[in-house]
């Protein structure tokens, strides 16, 4: 591998020039025009225009990427995250014109692409996932079922999404008028009125685990916490996880045993729900890097975006399990140019004023720079800070101290500091009592 | 210039991380964008007159050391835009990615070369993107003023191609 | 200039960590700045008579200068200065770091009150500093037109105390 | 401790910032009329002016410095590198004055505070030390101990430094002849002939051991090779070093063991010479935190600022030497302003444009902000950037990528990066081959 097209933008874009930099691979940024005074752009080796700001004539243009690779002479492609990162035909055009896709293949994708498909992949592997019905043909069906899946259930309609059509349903009592409610709702919805019915999980933990295959050969990298999360928006991670020392050894294995049981290839993770019991549910999952894979490099000392790339060239897994080591913790928060007092509403503008944090147990993941204009066009997530202390406790009074110290202005420009500020000092995040509905509950956000 | 001296240059350009160099000499204007085209302009050879008193040479335009903190990083400086070269000339940019070929085979004359009268909708160029060969049409009729990049050449998204001077 | 010259005149701006260059002799004039853009412009040794209208050097470009960024972080707000409230006046500044009291005992009058006419070294105030009470005295003579720290207040180093209008 | 009073500025003012406020401790840095508008001064809780900028009236006043702890209720003072770091008698009158001096006792200083001091203590405590002589009072006597040392030796003049009356000399038939030159030079240069006699070391690593002691335990945290140094000053270090494991743990042990030896308390460096047989040799310790710690808390995992801190307070050493461990390899590069085109000339300026490396295993410890103004009236230390990764040839890639991503710029501004990239691509340094002549020698420098 010489050098790689990048075909993602932002902080994402210049980590993957990083990793390629130090391996000794040329980079190629290809961007929109939007981002054509972009940081990645300027510290790329080279870099090419791909379309107009519209991801979808840019960053989701295939024929267009294919082709800048093609004319620069890249002999591999990065996605990222996002945009193309999880399509199987890309992956597979990428392959046919033979051009490195530096991901999972396209038929690990297929494997777990959708979530029923993923599911029924993870019952083959003997990995838990929430315990659930087809579409309810009658009442009757779904006493049986709700019975034997025990109360709390939750209703859910087939098409939908959102919350809407939902119903969470305590006792047999309930269970009728709920499904009639719910099929209504999801009528409204949906036009549909097909409802199934699901375990509920009461204030679960959202865990991933993150994995580094090489078709044969699957390693874990032990798992992060997401569980800060505002409408399915991941906000602050955590590497690990408070939860005991057994409970995440049997989630990361089990994550393992499925990831190998797909002749998983380079970098993914596997998301689960875990319960106040430490009962654990395989929920999707994600065949890309994530955002939040810093707080994993952190804690292990393994470069994950390099081994993507030295798995991608045909490399053997070169570590065992037993290298794979855990030291000390991490965060992460998403720094987005957002106004958490106006309901996370999108605050784009002019960094004029910008200092980073520094000094001990700091990383930041950044494409800002003062006098950088954020487009309007993309997502909102502007830095990422991690810190990492031999402790949690000691993690979070750092990334105090680094949050205290960092200065993003602009007129008009709002970000997420000060909610993640709010997070820090709340007691029930210091003690870890945290779960997917922790900012709605505690945050009340 | 021949080409190892061409070749030489480059390869220092590249070596030494320079983006961009305008070399003005009696005998050429070479212009280099590294990254992006080559041009090497003849300049007509001029038979100098029996030497006159020399006339201080006016110091040559500089980048001046902006006084106020440049951004980071600078921003590559503004370039005049080729449309700047023809007032109300029409820029014909690329639409997608792929290699220019200003004829429709190896062997085949050009679509068009500069001075032609084009009609609107006529073809101008290809432009091969995963071997497929896309044809770029004229959006206005009028005079070929410029053709701005040779044959052969990767073009990205919105990079100018012709100028065209409506009529 | 020969294109190895202009190389070994890279290298050696790189080798030696050089961003900018200006380089005139009677040949050429050359500039260069890494990472930006590089002109070098070749000048007649003889100026000749132009043999067709000279192409006028356009400005070099220049990256644009933005409103300039303020500092990081921002300057406190500039203070109006204890000084301007009294033009022609000279002010007394703590020479040392401590604490400052208006008179030699807590029971004591205090050495100076505004509106007091002092004379040069006349006592104004102690500055306490490790259990050591340092006299503070005029430079000058004159009104004591303000006092301007509170009595068992810290002071630092350069801090205004007092403000003295000579006579 | 609740407020600590910062005597110093720049980096490492900022450093102790940053350990107070993950300790919860208030910080109030003091500073001269030059450092007003200094980072530390910006970011502290409180910032208390002690004088004009040369620092003989304010960061060496000692009665401004104590008063303005006194006046501002800090109950500690942290003093930093350099200035009053080593001065045993700042530390006795904080004591006398009922403020916390961190760092260690006057007596650990008095014990090690000059090299002849020093070694006396080291062979007591059967640490090597440099082979040598007192004053030479005939060419008999040197002939003898020459012979004793073993060739080659060196001849030093006992008044002075610099390299001046210095004579290597390798044979006993040029010992005569030397010791006649070299008492010559020293009169001429110092109007003292006398000189003594050392074993002469070729090729010396610098190697120095990081420890931590409480007045009875001490711990050692391994070395730092810091043999990239330009007229004794060091420009880049790294730790661990390429010494054999063997010989690292040697002379670690020796380490600890002197500083067991004077009761040690707080953080010290002990500073060996080590000869290619991999002979070590004890020269000095500084007693207190140095510019290159860093190194030591990336492999280590260990923050030796909060670490003084606590020792401080009076907190028994919680460490234990098997809970230290190292992993991976890490780099500081110093970046001074200077023009290494030009003898390092000092080379001050205003900061204009600034964009400091990210990404994974970069630390940045700097007090830089664009728009800062570098005073003349200081070292020319602007910031240190520190890279980690679990092989020394993959830090060392690191740090490239990390060096090719920074811009520090100003009117006239040099920096010494463009030095660093030459250290870092040079062969000899690559594979190892440092020694404390390297950069005179291989750098020609």
């Amino acid at each position: 591998m010489k050098k790689v097209l990048i075909a993602n933008r932002g902080e994402i874009a210049l980590r993957i020039i990083r990793a390629a930099r130090e391996l000794g691979i040329k980079t190629v940024v290809a961007h929109s025009t939007a981002d054509e005074k972009s940081l990645p752009v300027l510290l790329a080796d080279e870099a090419i225009c791909i379309g107009p700001p519209p991801s979808g004539q840019s960053y989701l243009n295939i024929p267009n990427l294919l082709s800048a690779a093609i004319v620069t002479g890249a002999d591999a492609i990065h996605p990222g995250y996002g945009f193309l990162a999880e399509n199987a035909t890309f992956a597979e055009m990428c392959r046919e014109h033979g051009i490195t896709f530096i991901g999972p293949t396209p038929e690990n994708m297929r494997a777990l692409g959708d979530k029923a498909t993923a599911r029924k992949v993870a019952r083959e592997a003997g990995v838990p996932t929430v315990p659930g019905t087809d579409e309810l043909e009658s009442i009757e069906e779904a006493k049986r079922a709700a019975l034997e899946i025990g109360y709390p259930v939750i209703l859910k309609a087939s098409a939908g999404g959102g919350g809407r059509g939902m119903r969470v349903v305590h006792t047999e009592e309930e269970l009728e008028r709920a499904i009639q409610q719910a099929q209504e709702e999801a009528r409204a919805a949906f036009g549909n009125p097909a409802v199934y019915l699901e375990k509920y999980i009461e204030e679960p933990k959202h865990i991933e685990i993150q994995v580094l295959g090489d078709g044969e050969n699957v390693v874990h990298l032990w798992e992060r916490d997401c569980s800060i999360q505002r409408r399915h928006q991941k906000l602050l991670e955590e590497a690990p996880s408070v939860l005991p020392y057994e409970t995440r050894r049997a989630i990361a294995e089990a994550a393992a045993r499925l990831a190998r049981h797909v002749g998983y290839v380079s970098a993914g993770t596997l998301e689960f729900l875990v319960d106040k019991e430490g009962n654990f549910y395989f929920i999707e999952m994600n065949t890309r890097i994530q955002v939040e894979h810093p707080i994993t490099e952190l804690i292990t000392g393994i470069d994950l975006v390099q081994a993507q790339f030295r798995i991608a060239q045909g490399e053997k897994l070169w570590l065992r399990q037993e290298d794979i080591e855990v030291r000390g913790h991490a965060i992460e928060v998403r720094i987005n140019a957002e106004d958490p007092e106006k309901g996370f509403r999108p605050s784009i503008g002019k960094v004029e004023t910008l200092l980073f944090p520094g000094g001990p147990g700091i990383r930041v993941d950044s494409h800002l720079y003062a006098g950088y204009q954020i487009p309007p066009h993309y997502d909102s997530l502007i830095a990422k800070i991690i810190a990492w202390a031999p402790t949690r406790e000691e993690a979070i009074r750092r990334m105090e101290r680094a949050l205290a110290e960092t200065v993003i202005e602009g007129p008009g420009l709002k970000t997420t500091i000060p909610f993640h500020q709010k997070v820090l000092q709340n007691a029930f995040f210091r003690r870890g009592a945290v779960y997917t509905n922790f900012v709605a509950r505690r945050m009340e956000m | 210039m021949t080409p190892k001296e061409l070749k030489q240059i480059l390869q220092a350009l590249v070596e030494h991380g320079v983006n961009e160099l305008t070399l003005e000499t009696p005998d050429y204007k070479l212009t280099v964008r590294r990254g992006g085209e080559v041009q090497v302009v003849a300049m007509p050879q001029v038979v100098a007159p029996p030497p006159s008193p020399p006339v201080p040479v006016a110091p040559a335009p500089r980048p001046e050391v902006p006084a106020a903190p440049a951004p980071v990083p600078a921003p590559e400086p503004v370039q005049a835009s080729p449309k700047e070269e023809c007032a109300g000339c029409v820029e014909v940019k690329a639409p997608i990615v792929g290699t220019f070929y200003r004829a429709p085979a190896p062997d085949a004359p050009p679509y068009v070369k500069e001075g032609d009268r084009v009609e609107k909708g006529q073809v101008l160029c290809i432009i091969e993107a995963m071997k497929l060969m896309n044809e770029i049409e004229s959006e206005v009729a009028g005079i070929v003023k410029k053709i701005l990049v040779q044959n052969g050449e990767p073009v990205e998204y919105g990079q100018p191609l012709f100028l065209i001077q409506p009529v």
